[in-house]
């Protein structure tokens, strides 16, 4: 199954419906170690990601991300909008004008993702950020991808390497972003934004079934 | 949660209707992107003194927009940054050939979102500054962290250097000022009781009748430390040590001391601790010259208190007491 | 019971302590019996303008004591008027041959209480009048109660004599002033969650998660109707309907619009607020032609909001404009 | 017994200590009904007057009654205050120098309070004031004296008295003073200056036997 401009505005769309489905539990995630905006945040991007779909499709896959890029910068605000654009943006420039990803070209969008929100928030994995999410799916990304994958297996192997790596930060001290300034308080809670960073992944990957 | 409010997500446009309302003479509401400018704007041959962040810290920055202080605020969402198109819109409305400083809190969105439209500006040749307040020494600043975080400072900062533009000082000049200043001025919060964001609709954090959160920010993230309620005289005594030994401030030297509540707490436990912080900077030799009283930086309903002390001298006193005509801070005027 | 305090009996003392350290230039404050004079008092060939009752609604009325507004302020304990005597020594430090006019809130204890210190200073051959304010629409204005209660507009009616003492008008103008704003004078007020006296302890009512009280004092006594909680928009239009029917307010009054916060509810929900107050007058073709938004007359932390309209002409409108320089008012200075 | 300063001073004691023990349950009830002071109020001004009369003893029961009114007056504040220190200070008036006082004097200040408290506050018999107190109780003391009582047993009555008038006040809607604001939801409370009435007077009984 070709991955053109149409099913990616799908899989999107599978993300924003994952963010608004889980908004208060990010919301109670971010309210333990931050400031309790995390999942509101990204259900207000996501909402308006799906409203400027709605209004009509770009050609490309690298467009359609591009719109995603742009409305997440101008619509989530806080830490997550920046940095999550930043990813979106990213992956489009990656992806050029291709019409249709493969694999390798799902891996190569991740990655570039994952440089665009470290060269942004300085982050290293360990810091119990959205990095320590990102930055295992990309490598489960690339391995599922040389193993012959096709994309729906990579963004399936990126899931699940998110999902734990998400759980990794449980008992990390958060050295980035606000629940940084909890030192070892942080500790026992997982990062908002890790978690949010598992569930899109594996909307993406279900949907791309 | 009790709140006198509508839909949680038009709490932040439907009080800034309020303040269109209220303060028309003073300044203008545009929305979406959400931007609050001077009456007057743009100011011909002035730098522009733009700042923002996350709503729910009112007056700050909203209120303090006007003749001497802000010409530009750039209001986000309850506790979120706002995001780039909002400040840039807020850089376009004000901002001439002389520039413009940004006056952004140290927070990741913050610095973030504010970065970014300091870009887009630059790629419309207008010479725009940012400079980043992180005076909470509740915060150990070290790379482990995202560095500490700005708060009472800022309220400070904000006058000092919207003096400094208003007086016609160049953004070379005022740059240089909200440096020195930044270098100069050391804040500490405490909590009694958490704040609700609206959306969230439950307490940011759980605190037991007999705790306080010594070394809170002023978005509900959790304090450094929780430690036993204790007396008024035990607890300011707490909050000025920390900022006291932390730039370190001396014998001998002149400060602003700027007691602030957080919201919920009311004008007589305000003042009751700043007439203890008074005496205990005395006790130190240290020299209160001027003063600041009252909820200016605040943390939605959060009860609690923060102290700032800025080290004065004679150009930052005539700053401070130059004209300033804002919503919530006027004199002179 | 989380407060900023050492011991409960002290807080009144304490907390001026602060006020005089914060305002040493605006104020001078005087301990058992505790009043607050003008640091430059007394004034003269002015008649002092003196108000007073019980503390904890801070600023009202210790923060405006000041040039265009009050001459002294009289802080009592905690939600109880001050004793004669005390009323006494602020009438001594401030009245001279032009008199004093006395501003007391309608409630037992401030008319019983003010009323001797005036007849104590008859005896002493002092022209001291009083003028007792009863704004509050929420009680029943009959035989049956102690009459309405002086809320709100005690703050704009200090705010307006304090204006004509300070233009030179005699005794018998300012009483009669006085007596015109508190004709054409309404609030009503709103309670979120209860205030804790400190003494006390305990929170002064019990409101439940789900429930405003509609028409609440100023001093945690309950109000006159608990409702459901409702949206803002409800809510306010409630408020004003009470307000605007009862002097009544009509179509092309002039009016100032105070929307005022009862402490603990912060500037963004009193502005949301203030801006549904003036699009519902606006509908009822009600011109809001000055405003004043801020918590200004306050039952320690309680969250609520009270609206108060008075009906403007020309001279209230040079009154209110005129230079006011207190710790909590200011404006043309 | 005769009843000279002395003794007059001792059952004013009696009366601060009363004050004193039962601060919190009258706290208790003005919170209920009014702005929980009432207790705080009588407490400070009790023991102030305690401080005045160990600061020497003046040599008329007249006297000491009119030490008790000044420092109530001064230190009370609110409604409480300038009530009770009116009813001090026409129960003192009333006496005159006599040195000591007999059944007759004693009902007759209590009758003198009771004007001074109505001439002052305007509150009548079932407005639910300490009004309610006060007035059943001037007249079961004037009822004992006539009966041939002494001191103590005027006092007796009066206090039983003023006990069933703080009770009646239970079922009434307050008119007067801060509870007149609630209307009808003043009914099923106590009123506090009532109750203080009736605690007070038992005390005074209580020391006088
Ligand atoms: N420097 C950073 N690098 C990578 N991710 C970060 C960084 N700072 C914060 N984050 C992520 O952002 C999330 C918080 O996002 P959000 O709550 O929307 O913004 P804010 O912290 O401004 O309220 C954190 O859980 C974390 O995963
Ligand atoms: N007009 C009045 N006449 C008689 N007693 C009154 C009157 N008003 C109030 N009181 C009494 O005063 C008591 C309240 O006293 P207190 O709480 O000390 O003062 P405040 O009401 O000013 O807070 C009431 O319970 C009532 O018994
Ligand atoms: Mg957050
Ligand atoms: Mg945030
Ligand atoms: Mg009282
Ligand atoms: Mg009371």
């Amino acid at each position: 199954m070709g991955c053109n401009a149409e099913r990616v505005a799908e899989v999107l769309r599978a993300g924003g419906a994952t963010v608004a489905e889980h908004k208060a539990e990010l919301i109670e995630l971010d309210r333990a170690i931050g400031d309790a905006d995390h999942g509101e945040n990204l259900d207000r991007g996501f909402a308006a990601v799906l409203t400027a779909l709605d209004g009509g499709l770009p050609e490309t896959p690298g467009a359609v991300l591009k719109v995603a890029a742009t409305t997440l910068i101008s619509k989530v605000g806080g830490a997550a909008g920046p940095l999550y654009g930043t990813a979106f943006l990213r992956a489009a420039t990656k992806l050029g004008d291709a019409s249709e990803l493969d694999a390798a070209a799902v891996a190569a969008g991740l990655r570039a993702a994952l440089d665009g929100v470290v060269a942004r928030g300085k982050a290293e994995v360990g810091d119990a950020t959205m990095v320590d999410a990102l930055a295992p799916a990309v490598d489960a990304a690339e391995r599922a991808q040389s193993d012959g994958g096709d994309p729906a297996a990579v963004l399936a192997a990126a899931a699940d390497a998110a999902k734990e790596g998400a759980d990794s930060t449980v008992p990390l001290t958060a050295r980035k972003g606000r629940a940084s300034y909890l030192g070892e308080r942080s500790v026992g809670h997982a990062d908002p934004g890790a978690t949010s960073t598992a569930l899109l992944l594996r909307a993406f990957a279900e949907s791309a079934r | 949660m009790k709140k006198i409010i509508n839909d949680p997500a038009a709490v932040v446009a439907e009080s800034l209707r309020g303040l269109a309302a209220a303060h028309a003479d003073l300044v203008r509401v545009a929305y979406d992107p959400d931007h609050v400018v001077r009456a007057d704007a743009p100011v011909a041959d002035k730098v522009a003194v733009i700042s923002g962040g996350g709503s729910g810290h009112e007056p700050l920055h909203t209120g303090f927009v006007g003749a001497g202080m802000l010409d530009a605020a750039v209001p986000g969402p309850v506790f979120t940054s706002p995001t780039p198109d909002a400040v840039q819109a807020a850089i376009s409305a004000t901002t001439g050939q002389p520039g413009a400083l940004l006056v952004v809190k140290n927070y990741t969105g913050d610095v973030l979102n504010f970065e970014t439209a300091a870009e887009l500006a630059a790629a419309e040749d207008l010479d725009v500054r940012s400079v980043v307040i992180d005076d909470d020494v509740a915060v150990a600043d070290s790379t482990f962290t995202a560095g500490r975080r700005g708060v009472g400072g800022t309220v400070l900062l904000e006058k000092l250097v919207g003096a400094a533009a208003a007086r016609g000082d160049g953004l070379d000049a005022v740059e240089t000022l909200a440096r020195r200043v930044v270098g100069q001025v050391r804040s500490i919060g405490v909590a009694l009781s958490p704040p609700t964001v609206p959306h969230a609709g439950e307490p940011s954090f759980d605190l037991g009748e007999g705790e306080i959160e010594f070394g809170i920010g002023i978005h509900g993230e959790p304090g450094r430390e929780r430690i036993p309620a204790e007396s008024a005289d035990a607890l300011v005594e707490r909050m000025v040590a920390a900022v006291v030994e932390d730039l370190p401030f001396g014998e001998g030297d002149d400060v602003l001391l700027f007691t602030n509540s957080m919201g919920g707490t009311p004008p007589m436990e305000t003042y009751l601790a700043h007439g203890i912080a008074e005496r205990l900077l005395a006790d130190r030799g240290i020299r209160v010259t001027r003063r600041l009283v009252g909820p200016y930086i605040t943390s939605l309903e959060m009860q609690g208190i923060s102290l700032t002390l800025l080290r004065m001298d004679d150009e930052l006193t005539e700053l401070w007491d130059a004209p300033v005509h804002t919503p919530s801070l006027r004199w002179g005027v």
